[in-house]
């Protein structure tokens, strides 16, 4: 099939660099898909400036790490799924979980620790999980999600299901040996998983070229017999094309694949974060293909919507944002009883 | 229990039979893990289930031992029932991300969401010359870990009860099999049966003191008894058979009636699952009970050495339970 | 314990303190962990070092835990003094390979030809919001380890000296810090000093009861004690400052004076280090002396929640101990 | 340098074999060189012979893991050491022991679990260490020796050595993550390890292409940046050439490489193992291949020597060994006393 061309790499240098033509692939797509995609890249970017906001008006006890300026990478991959598809993801996962279809108040209540939050406040940002959407939600734990997700895709492969997983997480994380013991069992199990790196460019501080002797992520595939390719990361509709062509594969029970969306976080690692390890002219640079604003532009320069239309798609996320934090500030705190009768199941 | 006709089988048997009959009732349950196809497993515990099952259910892997454990965690939240077979206890070091931190938290991190059904099994213990890094019994590690259920059972009928209990229990469950336990030998029912876990069992009743034990010490703890018999000292051996949950109420009796009590564990004495048992006691209505220090004995706290004298040394063995036994029954306030 | 001019400085600079002027004074000690560059650590522990002594000794790695812990196994056994950040103890789990079946038996299991000199710090413990997989006070397990030593100050002072006893002693030792300990502040000499292993110190001497603690449980144990003075309840606070070794005599010297015993931490209570502590206490001398049950107070056996409110009911609180405290006082047979 | 040549498989199918012309080789080298392989394969061979004679005499309380059939691997690699160079190896050490230099009474007192053993009988088979000999020993972990590999590499990288260390281990340990951590640290810190995987075709009873979907494990030098290469590793001229290259290569400061030393074992995998995982016609195919026959006759048929010495070495590595094994037998056994007080050190 046509997707198996992504294996190979091209010969010569960058040989694992997919481009995809968007502006014509945006003539392809449904006008409501497209709005879909603009609308959720809006809400985890509002989300994420909002939980900010919260964390300096001192009402988030605990820790966070935001994607802002990643979100064509949860986005353009989620979209890419049927509805009844699966995710598991990882500590930077706001954009994957909203993409995913949760709700946001409800998202926003768990980010509070409330317990009308998705975990009922246990669990907070770094453990938002939607179990009823199909999101496995988010592993603490660098790497710990990727042998999960092979289980997963078992039971998938096991029950024959059409159902597909993603599998996302970071560039940093490659180098843990739960990615590498998990992506060989995906690829001799032939599982329906696409494994997805979200290249930022960084683990906490440390550059990936720091950590790595090889120029793309994808390059790894290679020691798993699967395809791998790199791709632009802050382009959804690159992603969505490549991501969907790696699910269509994986959905036709021809095995899992290694995506690298090669993209950037603009806000520190998490509140701690200096940001000593690297340049403002970097982050300005990066700031400049920002994920949201470049696709408003296609929309707009391809004539798919006109700006009020993109403006209009904003603001409603902004909105939908606003409401959400104004409900879960006034959700109740969960009660320390009993907790211990909460462990086990029944 | 069953009243269906039984017979005599081995240890490793009842395992094997407990996951053959729980797999033939219920699809969802499959074996993983390394050299469990037609080698059988390094101790021949799965031998004859593949040509039963077939390679989708028993699920050969390659020698990677934490993402067996996350492909059971991944494939139990989907609800499948996964039973994972871990070569040797001591290669728990490289899961134990995935037992400690995911299997075991995953439920109450997501606040209920979900559920971890799986089952690790794994050979424990020293006695077969394996040395340093093939003889571990790391319980202590496990029964820490909030959110895993522990069960180390010593003999074959309730080898057999127990797992079929964890197989269909909701959670993550170690099931620790002593290698020195895989070829005795006991009258187990054909039919499927199980045994509620937080039961430990008085395994012979006595007056002088209690013996606490679990896995292959019951069985020491019992060949002791017979010895001190002869000497009129007469030990009542309680088998905790589940570690967690533990069956407090059934040692507190014991050591409330005896007055005296030994715990016994093959793992190293320090840290190990015998403090806790002391201090449960110590700190609990038998305390006003004790006539005399409550005593432990347990491995030294050493790597288990290869050489077999050495080995022997290293961990409790029946005379050490007779001479233990023997001046703790003197030993009095 | 040096004369020398001491200033009050924070507990992270202790520890930074410490690392920085072994590594002046011997070229084999050199530090390795992720994120320990410019980035100085995730909690700052090692914030300046790299300008001091580069990329060379305070070497950043990749987020490959079982890697840093076998290549400080391996750089030991050539006779360097590495000392590993692990970013927090809940990710030892990736590690524990390393630390428990290899560090740690490497010298005994080669029969004495080599030994393995290295440190292993990680900050533990709740308190920051983080959730069950970044919060776990995983002790237990490493006492369970032969081989390894466990150390885990609660002041500034223990923290400089005990860690430079780490960096010197010949053994794998874990040294824990908790992350609420890293700002709190005391006097510290500048000059380089040791603290031996083994020396348990009364932190508050008191005649109604002992608290037994270590790390974080200490500096609540001191504060509770304030308030129980206040009622007239003088209780004994005695910091163990090394797990293992432990030094007894100091503790149960406590237990025989005032009869009454409370054992604090934070770690769950069921396999907790407690339990170790409990057993020989009841399994001793000091049993004969003790007025009342030995009593734990710990941490509830489920992962660390989220939520602030939840976070803090599950570990012991100040009123936490000033209450178990006050009933034991009253306790007696 | 010549060897970077390595790195860069060929285009076409066996992409990563490398062949070497061993008969001309012989002639290059030093006769006291090949006829000291000669006698270590001979001692090796017959060690695990006696080993086995030992076992079923019921001398042995443990278990062993004997690597027949395998023996140019570890001759021909440390063979092309220089004496104060390193090794690290595994469960099915043997040969790699007694090729660094290892007095064989004492290592056979150590198979017996004796006090004057190398490890004090502590250790047994899989554990044998010689550390004076530069012999970091033998784990039990599979795949937990080549960590420490990278430690040992860093400490001769920090020391400004020319040292150089080999880790050995097998196919199946390639899929531990530790082995996939450890690459990645030896690359980024360009250390002077030569990785070697004795692939002998199985890791217990899994075949290795059922374990992973490549060809050759060398491949997977690839994620890591650095050079891999397969070769024939029964032939021990082939092996010594090849890993000598990668040893000048980790001298010269270019980093680690990952050599595969593609052999077979004839014996099962322990003492339980009952072959079924493989056929009778596959273990007399590779035992036609056996490489002390193969280097008896190539030393013959290139006239180095005649049948005579080659005959003669053989005998002496026969003596060797039942001298040797009479000794361990009557060595004395060690005591149990204060072993609490060996576990840490002063
Ligand atoms: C096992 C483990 N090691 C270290 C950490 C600390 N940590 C959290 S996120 C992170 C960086 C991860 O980098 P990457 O995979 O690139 O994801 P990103 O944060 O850039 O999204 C680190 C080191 C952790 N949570 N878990
Ligand atoms: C971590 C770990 N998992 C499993 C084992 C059990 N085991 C010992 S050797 C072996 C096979 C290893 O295969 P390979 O790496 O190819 O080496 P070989 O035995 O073939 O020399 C296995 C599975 C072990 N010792 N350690
Ligand atoms: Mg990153
Ligand atoms: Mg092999």
């Amino acid at each position: 099939m046509e997707n198996a061309s992504i294996a190979v790499p091209p010969s010569g240098g960058g040989a694992f660099l997919r481009t995809v033509d968007s502006a014509s692939l945006s003539h392809q797509l449904p006008h409501e898909k497209l709005a879909w995609m603009l609308r959720k890249m809006c809400e985890t970017r509002y989300f994420e400036e909002k939980a900010e906001e919260l964390y300096t008006r001192g009402l988030v006890h605990g820790t966070m790490h935001l994607s802002i300026g990643m979100e064509a990478s949860p986005i353009g991959s989620i979209g890419a799924l049927e509805p009844d598809d699966l995710i598991i993801h990882h500590h930077r996962g706001h954009g994957h979980t909203i993409a995913k279809g949760a709700d946001i108040a409800i998202m926003m209540g768990e980010f509070l620790g409330k317990e009308p939050g998705y975990c009922r406040g246990r669990g907070g940002s770094m453990h938002i999980a939607d179990m009823q959407g199909g999101n496995f939600g988010a592993t603490g734990i660098v790497g710990g999600g990727i042998p999960i997700a092979v289980g997963i895709g078992l039971a998938l492969h096991m029950r024959r299901s059409s159902q597909v997983l993603l599998s996302f997480f970071g560039d940093g994380t490659t180098n843990e040996g739960a990615f590498h013991e998990a992506l060989n069992l995906a690829s001799i199990w032939k599982l329906p998983i696409v494994f997805i790196c979200d290249n930022n460019k960084y683990g906490m501080s440390m550059d990936v070229h720091q950590v790595m002797n090889i120029e793309y992520i994808s390059e790894r595939a290679a020691s798993y017999g699967i395809p791998g390719v790199s791709i632009d990361g802050n382009d959804v509709l690159t992603v969505y094309q490549v991501i969907g062509e790696a699910i269509a594969r994986a959905r036709a029970g021809e095995g899992p694949m290694l995506v690298e969306n090669l993209t950037y976080r603009w806000r520190g690692h998490s509140k701690s974060d200096r940001n000593l390890y690297r340049t403002q002219e970097e982050i300005a640079e990066w700031m400049e293909r920002c994920p949201i604003k470049r696709f408003k532009q296609l929309l707009v320069t391809e004539h798919i919507m006109d700006e009020v239309e993109v403006e209009d798609i904003d603001l409603q996320a902004k909105e939908t944002i606003d409401q959400s934090a104004e409900e879960a500030v006034l959700m109740p705190e969960p009660s320390p009883e009993n907790m211990e009768d909460e462990v086990y199941a029944p | 229990m069953s009243d269906q006709k039984t017979r005599e089988i081995t240890y490793l048997e009842a395992v094997r039979e407990a996951m053959v009959q729980e797999m033939r009732s219920d699809p969802d349950v499959f074996l993983m893990g390394e050299d469990i196809g037609v080698y059988g497993g390094a101790f021949g515990v799965s031998q004859g289930m593949l040509d039963e099952f077939g390679p989708e259910r028993i699920r050969e892997t390659p020698i990677s031992e934490e993402a067996i454990a996350g492909a059971a965690t991944g494939a139990a939240m989907m609800g499948m029932r996964p039973i994972i077979e871990i070569m040797f206890m001591d290669f728990l070091t490289l899961a134990m991300d995935q037992l400690a931190n995911q299997a075991a938290k995953i439920r109450f991190m997501f606040g209920g969401q979900t559920s971890v059904p799986l089952v690790c099994r794994a050979p424990a213990g020293s006695g077969t010359g394996a040395a340093a890094q093939h003889c571990q019994s790391l319980e202590a590690w496990l029964v820490h870990a909030p959110g895993i259920k522990v069960v180390a059972p010593s003999t074959p009928y309730d080898a057999k009860g127990l797992l079929v209990t964890s197989i269909r229990d909701n959670n993550p469950v170690f099931f620790m099999e002593h290698k020195l336990l895989y070829r005795t030998k006991g009258q187990v029912p054909e039919d499927l049966y199980s045994i509620p876990f937080g039961q430990a069992e008085v395994k012979r009743p006595g007056r002088d003191l209690t013996v606490i034990a679990y896995s292959n010490m019951v069985v020491r703890a019992l060949e002791a008894a017979e010895i001190l018999a002869v000497e009129n000292i007469e030990i009542e051996v309680v088998d905790l058979r589940t570690l967690k949950p533990l069956d407090e109420a059934t040692l507190i009796a014991s050591v409330c009636k005896t007055g005296r009590v030994l715990i016994v564990h093959e793992a190293p004495l320090t840290g190990g699952f015998g403090g806790e048992l002391a201090a449960l006691i110590a700190g609990g209505e038998a305390f006003d009970f004790l006539d005399a220090p409550i005593r432990r004995l347990a491995g030294l706290d050493i790597p288990i050495p290869y050489n077999r004298t050495l080995e022997r040394a290293t961990v409790p063995q029946v005379e050490d339970i007779v001479a233990a036994a023997r001046i703790l029954a003197k030993e009095g306030k």
